[in-house]
C-alpha cells in the first residue's frame, strides 16, 4: 500500500536554559510561533496539534497537555498528547506523522516542552516515582541508578573503559558551541570528564546531560501542501517505535533491543537496507555519554561493542564519515526531556536543508535519523528524514 | 483465559501505600511577572489587548491564544465588575464539609473579554445574584500572588 | 489509505467502586484477554500497535507508560501512551490504521481511582498553578459555576438535571457492568447534600475502577476476523481554551467542534436523523443536557425538556446513556469515553442484554476529559448495513 | 533557522534571582498519596517476604521462573502457574555505587544498588528472574564489588518484617570456599 507522504516544513525552538522565567505554556508558544513563522504559516493554517511532554511531575501540572494546549497552538483544534517517557520527543513526530499520513489532516504542529525547573527540591526527584511503587521505590532509587547499572553492564560486556565513553561528552559539548540555543557548549577534555565527581559509579557528573527548560516545535504538511509552502520539504521516510518489558531487572542490559526493533521498523518503511551507507547523519539519544554509543549499536550503525572505537577514530565527528549529534545533543544543548528529542528532529530538518549554519555537516547530507529512548530503559523511537 | 489464580480471602488483599513526594516552584511567566508586580506594588489590575482579535485578556497573556500574536499592548482595567456566575462551595480539598461555605465567582470586569475567577466576600450566599456589581478588596500586605486580592465584595 | 476501520473485539473489567482483588496490571490483563478472545487474535502475533490511555497522577507513577506493555502482550512491539480521553486513544489507533502502516491496533484505558487517596487534590493539581490553584477551591467549583450559568442561559431547571440522574441510575439497574444502579426519586437527588451549589452530591458521577480494551482492524482484516464488525464511521476531537478565564462557558465550542468533525468525517448532515442512540459524558448531571445540545442533537435549552418527557429514556426517541452513563456505571477517569464506546459496540452488536435497544444501526460515543479541561472527543459507530 | 534567525527566545534565571526577590514565584505541594492494590501476584510475593521466602512463578510455555512474579508471562502471553520458592542466593547482574540520594543530596556513605539474578530463576531461554536491591557487608568500591559476584539475602528479623521488599535488608557476598 502506498502511504501518504508527509514532510517537515518548519521548525522553531527556544534556548535551553537551566531555569526559565517563561511559564511552560509561554515556552511552547515561543517555539511554536517560530516554527510557524519559519514556513510562513499562521495558526489558521494548522489543522491539528500533536503534543509531547514527559512526566507531569516536571512542569508540576496534572494533565499537563491541557495546560500546554494554548501555547502549542491547540485553541479550538484537534489536540492529542503522546507519551513514552524520554522517547516522547521523537514519538511526537511519529504521532504527528500519522495525523497527516492518515489523510485526516493536511497540516499538523508537533510541539514538545519541558520545564524541569518547576520540580523541586531537584528535578531528579521526579524520577523516584518512575520506579515500581511497591518493589522498588521503598529502596529510595534515583534515575542515576539504572543508567549507572546499564552503563556498567555495557562496559563489562565489551571490556570498555570510561575513557572510551567520555569522548562522547567531549565531542557533543564541542558541537554545541555552534548551537545558539545550547546550555553547555564548551571545550572540555576527556580528563575533565574522568575527574568530575562520581554521582553513581561509573557515572560521573560530566557523563550526564543537564536538567533544562525549553520547547521545540515543528510543522508537518502533506505532500500537496508541502510543495506549496517550500521548495525544500524534508520528508519523513520512516518511523518506528517499540517498548520493552517493564521488568527491566530480567533483561540483558548491555544491548538496547527495543532500539533495534524500532530502527528495523523505520528502515523497512524507508526502504533502507544498508543503514551505515544510507544514513548520512545520526542524532541518537544521548542523555548520558554511553547512551550515544549504546544507541548507535542498537540502530545497527555500529557493531555491538564497537561504537566507542568509531568515536575514537573520529568517524562520528561533524566532519567524519557518520556525523553523530552534530547539534551537540542532549549532552551539549541540554535535556528538557521531550523537547530534547524533538530538537534532534529539528536539527535534521535544518541540516538536510543546508541551513544549520556553523553546525552544517559538509557534503550535502540527504538522509538523517533521529532516535530517542526512555522509561525504565524500555523505549525506542526512530524517525528517518530525507530530501530528494 | 484470564488469571488462573485469585485472592480468596479479604486478608489476602494488600494495599501498598506511597506518595509522589514533590514540591513545585512556579514562575509567573512573561505576562504574569508584570501582572503580579502591578498587584503587589500598585494594587491595580493590568490586562493585555490583542488588536487583531480585539480581545482583552485578564489575567494578561503574553500572546493571544487565538491568533498567536505577541501581546504588547497593556491596559489598566478597573478592579470592579459584575457577577457572571457564582457557586457555593461546600467542600474543601480533602472532601470535608466546610464550616463556612465559600463563594466562588466568575466576574465580568469592565473592558475585559475574559471572566475573572475569584471568591466573593462580605456577602451572604443568598444575597448574591447574577449581574451583581462587585469590587476587588486587596490585602494590605501583598506578595505578588493572586491571593493578594482577598475577595470581591458587593459595590 | 481509504480503507475503513472497524472495532473487532472488546473486553472489560469492572466496573466497581473498589477492586482490591486485582492490581492495575491484572485488571488490564483480564480485560485484554477478553478482548483478544472476542476478536479471535493472539496479541503476540497479530497486533501491530498498542495504544494505552493513562495519566501519571491518576496512577501515582511518573512515566506510567513504562508499565503498560507486559499485560497487554505488547512487549518489544510499537506501544504508545496517550494522556487524554479514552476516545483520544481510539482516534490514535484509528489514525495509525488509516496510514496503512498498521493493520491491527489495540486501545486500552482504565481507572484505579480507588487507589487515589485525595482525588480532589489531584484534580486541583491540574488547574493553573499561578492564577487559579492558589484560591484553594475544590475543583467542583468549576462545575458549580458552569451549571449555574447553563441554567441561567437556557432556562433548564434543577428538576431536569435531577431527572438525568434518576434515568441513568435506573438504566444501570439493567446493566451488569454498572457500579451504581439505583432507584431514585427526583427529591432524592435534589435533597442530597450540596457540593458546589446548585450542584448536589447525587448529580456528581461517583468514581469507579475498571478497564476497557478494544481491538481495531483495517477493513480487510476485520472482515476476515468477524461477521459483526462495528465500523468507525466518524471521529472528532477538539480542545477549547484551557484557561478558566477565557473559555466559552456556555457554548462548549470544543464539543461542537469535535462533533462537527465527527459528522464531517462520517458524512452526516442531519445527525438527528441518522444517530439512533447516544452514550455521552455525564460526569455531572447537567453535562448530559449541555452535551446533547453541543452535539447538535437538540436545540439549546431543549435537552432538559426532552429528558423529562422521556425522549432520552431507554424507550424514547433518542435513548441517551442506555448503559447508565457515568452516573450509573461510575466515572472511570480517562477510561470514561471508552466505556461509553463499549456500550455503543455492545448495543450495535445486539449484545447489550436486558437494556438492549431495538433496531439500532448507528450510535454515538462522546467523552470529556473532565474538570478542569475543555477537551472532548466524539466517535460515531455503525454496524454493517 | 538557524542561519536566518538572529536571536532565540527563552529567559534564563539564576537561583539567586529567586532568593533575592528579583523574580516572583509561588510554591505548591501536591497531596499525591496512593494505596495501590497489590493484587494476586505481588500480594502473594509480599506475603512471602514476611515469612522470609522469595517466591517466583513459572510460565508453563517458556518455563521461565518469573521474579518479580506476575500473573501473565509477557513473552508468551499465557497465564503463569506453579509458585516456586527460591533459595535467596544469586549473583550480581550489574550494580552501581551511588553517592547521591534521590533528591541529589550527597550521601555520607555510598549505597550499592544492584540487580540480583536469583538462583533458580534463570531459565534456559535467558532473561529469567531477579530484582533490584542493595548490597551490604561489602566495601562500596568498584574493586570490591564485581558483576557475577555471588550474593545471599540478609533478612530483617521475623518480628520486624512488614511484608515489604525491605524485609530483605540487603544482599551480601557469599564467602567462597
Amino acid at each position: 500500500m502506498k502511504m501518504r507522504r508527509v514532510a517537515v516544513v518548519g521548525a522553531g525552538m527556544t534556548k535551553f536554559v537551566r531555569r526559565a522565567l517563561e511559564t511552560a505554556d509561554e515556552l511552547s508558544w515561543q517555539a511554536t510561533q517560530m516554527a510557524l513563522d519559519s514556513c510562513g504559516l499562521t495558526l489558521d493554517d494548522i489543522d491539528a496539534v500533536a503534543s509531547g511532554t514527559a512526566p507531569d511531575a516536571f512542569d508540576g501540572v496534572h494533565m499537563n497537555s491541557e495546560y500546554l494546549c494554548p501555547g502549542s497552538g491547540g485553541w479550538n483544534k484537534p489536540f492529542i498528547r503522546c507519551y513514552v517517557g524520554g522517547g516522547t520527543g521523537v514519538m511526537a513526530v511519529i504521532h504527528g506523522w500519522y495525523h497527516v499520513a492518515s489523510g485526516l489532516f493536511d497540516t499538523c504542529l508537533v510541539v514538545c516542552e519541558e520545564k524541569m525547573s518547576s520540580c523541586q527540591p531537584h528535578p531528579q526527584g521526579a524520577f523516584l516515582t518512575i520506579f515500581d511503587h511497591t518493589l522498588e521505590r521503598p529502596l529510595g532509587p534515583n534515575l542515576l541508578w539504572i543508567f549507572a547499572m546499564e552503563m556498567n553492564a555495557y562496559m563489562q560486556r565489551y571490556g570498555l573503559s570510561h575513557r572510551d565513553i567520555a569522548l562522547v561528552t567531549v565531542k557533543n559539548r564541542r558541537n554545541a558551541k555552534d548551537h545558539p540555543c545550547a546550555l553547555l557548549g564548551e571545550d572540555i577534555t576527556v580528563d575533565d570528564v574522568l575527574n568530575s565527581e562520581v554521582m553513581a559509579w561509573p557515572v560521573r557528573r560530566l557523563d550526564v546531560s543537564p536538567i533544562s527548560d525549553g520547547a521545540v516545535a515543528i510543522v508537518l504538511a502533506s505532500d500537496k501542501v508541502a510543495h506549496r509552502l517550500t521548495d525544500k520539504p524534508v520528508w519523513i521516510e520512516g518511523v518506528g517505535w517499540s517498548l520493552e518489558t517493564a521488568y527491566w531487572t530480567n533483561r540483558d542490559l548491555s544491548y538496547p533491543q527495543q532500539v533495534e526493533e524500532a530502527a528495523r521498523m523505520a528502515y523497512q518503511m524507508a526502504g533502507i537496507t544498508e543503514p551505515r551507507k544510507q544514513i548520512h547523519i545520526a542524532e541518537p539519544y544521548d542523555p548520558f555519554d554511553y547512551k550515544e554509543l549504546h544507541h548507535l549499536e542498537g540502530l545497527l550503525l555500529a557493531d555491538k561493542g564497537k561504537a566507542p572505537e568509531m568515536t575514537a577514530l573520529g568517524i562520528t565527528r561533524r566532519d567524519g564519515d557518520l556525523p553523530v549529534c552534530p547539534s551537540g545533543g542532549l549532552l551539549g544543548v541540554g535535556n528538557p526531556i521531550a523537547a530534547a528529542g524533538l530538537m534532534k528532529v529539528a536539527e535534521l530538518f535544518w541540516q538536510l536543508r543546508g541551513e544549520a549554519g556553523a553546525r552544517q555537516v559538509p557534503g550535502n547530507p540527504k538522509r538523517g535519523l533521529a532516535q530517542a529512548w526512555g522509561d525504565l530503559m524500555q523505549v525506542g523511537t526512530v524517525v528517518i528524514l530525507g530530501v530528494a | 483465559m484470564g488469571l488462573t489464580e485469585r485472592l480468596r480471602r479479604f486478608d489476602e488483599a494488600i494495599a501498598w501505600k506511597g506518595e509522589i513526594p514533590l514540591q513545585n516552584r512556579y514562575t509567573m511567566g512573561l505576562a504574569g511577572e508584570r501582572f503580579f508586580r502591578e498587584i503587589k506594588d500598585n494594587a491595580r489590575l493590568m490586562a493585555t489587548h490583542c488588536p487583531q482579535c480585539d480581545y482583552t485578556y485578564l489575567p494578561p497573556r503574553s500572546y493571544c491564544e487565538r491568533c498567536f500574536a505577541e501581546l504588547t499592548e497593556w491596559v489598566e482595567v478597573p478592579s470592579r465588575g459584575t457577577v457572571y456566575a457564582y457557586t457555593i462551595v461546600h467542600l474543601d480539598l480533602d472532601e470535608h464539609p466546610l464550616d463556612k461555605p465559600r463563594l466562588a465567582a466568575l466576574i465580568e470586569i469592565e473592558g475585559c473579554d475574559s471572566l475573572f475567577v475569584h471568591c466573593l466576600g462580605e456577602v451572604e450566599p443568598e444575597e448574591v445574584y447574577i449581574g451583581m456589581p462587585v469590587e476587588a478588596v486587596f490585602q494590605e500586605k501583598r506578595q505578588g500572588l493572586i491571593t493578594d486580592i482577598a475577595y470581591f465584595r458587593p459595590l | 489509505m481509504t480503507e475503513r476501520v472497524a472495532i473487532v473485539g472488546v473486553g472489560w473489567y469492572g466496573f466497581r467502586s473498589i477492586t482490591p482483588e486485582v492490581s492495575y496490571k491484572e485488571m488490564m490483563y483480564e480485560a485484554a484477554v477478553r478482548a483478544y478472545h472476542d476478536a479471535g487474535i493472539d496479541p503476540r502475533r497479530d497486533v501491530d500497535s498498542f495504544v494505552t490511555v493513562a495519566e501519571d497522577f491518576n496512577e501515582g507513577t511518573s512515566i506510567f507508560d513504562e508499565y503498560t506493555p507486559d499485560q497487554m502482550g505488547g512487549v518489544l512491539r510499537p506501544n504508545e501512551t496517550i494522556p487524554g480521553e479514552g476516545l483520544h486513544g481510539l482516534a490514535t489507533a484509528y489514525m495509525q490504521i488509516k496510514t496503512g502502516l498498521i493493520r491491527v491496533a489495540v486501545v486500552e484505558a482504565h481507572s484505579k481511582v480507588s487507589n487515589i487517596l485525595h482525588p480532589a487534590h489531584i484534580l486541583a493539581y491540574a488547574m493553573d498553578p499561578v492564577y487559579n490553584r492558589p484560591l484553594g477551591l475544590h475543583p467542583y467549583f468549576i462545575a458549580g459555576l458552569e451549571m449555574q450559568r447553563y441554567l441561567f442561559e437556557t432556562g433548564a431547571t434543577l428538576e431536569q438535571c435531577a431527572q438525568v440522574v434518576v434515568k441513568n441510575r435506573q438504566n444501570a439497574l439493567l446493566n451488569p457492568l454498572a457500579a451504581y444502579p439505583a432507584e431514585l426519586s427526583l427529591a432524592d437527588v435534589l435533597d442530597s447534600e450540596p457540593v458546589a451549589e446548585p450542584l448536589t452530591r447525587l448529580m456528581v458521577a461517583p468514581p469507579a475502577d475498571g478497564c476497557i480494551v478494544m481491538v481495531l482492524a483495517a477493513e480487510e482484516v476485520a472482515r476476515a476476523l468477524t461477521d459483526t464488525p462495528i465500523w468507525i464511521q466518524g471521529l472528532g476531537w477538539a480542545n477549547g481554551s484551557y484557561s478558566l478565564e477565557n473559555r466559552d462557558w456556555v457554548e462548549l465550542d470544543y464539543v461542537r467542534q469535535a462533533a462537527e468533525m465527527a459528522y464531517r468525517t462520517a458524512g452526516i448532515r442531519y445527525p438527528r436523523e441518522i444517530i439512533d442512540f447516544v452514550e455521552l459524558d455525564d460526569a455531572f448531571a447537567y453535562k448530559e443536557l449541555q452535551h446533547l445540545e453541543a452535539l447538535s442533537l437538540c436545540r439549546p435549552g431543549e435537552a432538559g425538556i426532552l429528558t423529562v418527557e422521556g425522549a432520552t429514556s431507554l424507550d424514547g426517541d433518542l435513548p441517551v446513556n442506555p448503559s447508565g452513563g457515568s452516573l450509573g456505571c461510575g466515572h472511570l477517569l480517562e477510561a470514561s469515553g471508552l466505556a461509553r464506546a463499549l456500550e455503543v459496540v455492545l448495543q450495535l452488536r445486539g449484545e447489550a442484554g436486558a437494556h438492549q435497544l431495538p433496531d439500532v444501526a448507528v450510535g454515538m460515543a462522546m467523552g470529556w476529559r473532565g474538570l478542569p479541561t475543555t477537551s472532548a472527543a466524539v466517535a460515531i459507530l455503525a454496524r454493517e448495513d | 533557522m538557524s542561519e536566518h534567525i538572529p536571536s532565540y527566545p527563552g529567559t534564563p534565571l539564576k537561583e539567586r534571582d529567586f532568593a533575592e526577590g528579583r523574580v516572583l514565584h509561588i510554591w505548591w505541594v501536591p497531596k499525591a498519596d496512593y494505596a495501590w492494590d497489590a493484587g494476586v501476584a505481588i500480594g502473594k510475593f509480599l506475603a512471602g517476604l514476611k515469612e522470609g521466602r522469595i517466591l517466583g512463578i513459572t510460565c508453563p510455555q517458556c518455563h521461565r521462573v518469573l521474579v518479580p512474579p506476575r500473573m501473565v508471562c509477557e513473552h508468551c502471553f499465557v497465564p503463569t502457574r506453579r509458585w516456586v520458592e527460591l533459595p535467596g542466593t544469586g549473583r550480581v547482574k550489574t550494580f552501581s555505587i551511588c553517592t547521591v540520594r534521590w533528591d541529589m543530596e550527597r550521601l555520607d556513605t555510598p549505597i550499592i544498588p544492584a540487580v540480583i539474578a536469583l538462583d533458580g530463576a534463570e531459565a534456559p531461554t535467558g532473561g529469567g528472574g531477579g530484582f533490584m536491591h542493595l548490597l551490604g557487608e561489602v566495601e562500596p568500591t568498584p574493586e570490591a564489588v564485581r558483576i557475577g559476584m555471588r550474593v545471599e539475602a540478609v533478612w530483617r528479623p521475623a518480628a520486624e518484617r512488614t511484608a515489604a521488599i525491605t524485609d530483605i535488608l540487603y544482599f551480601r557476598p557469599i564467602k567462597e570456599g
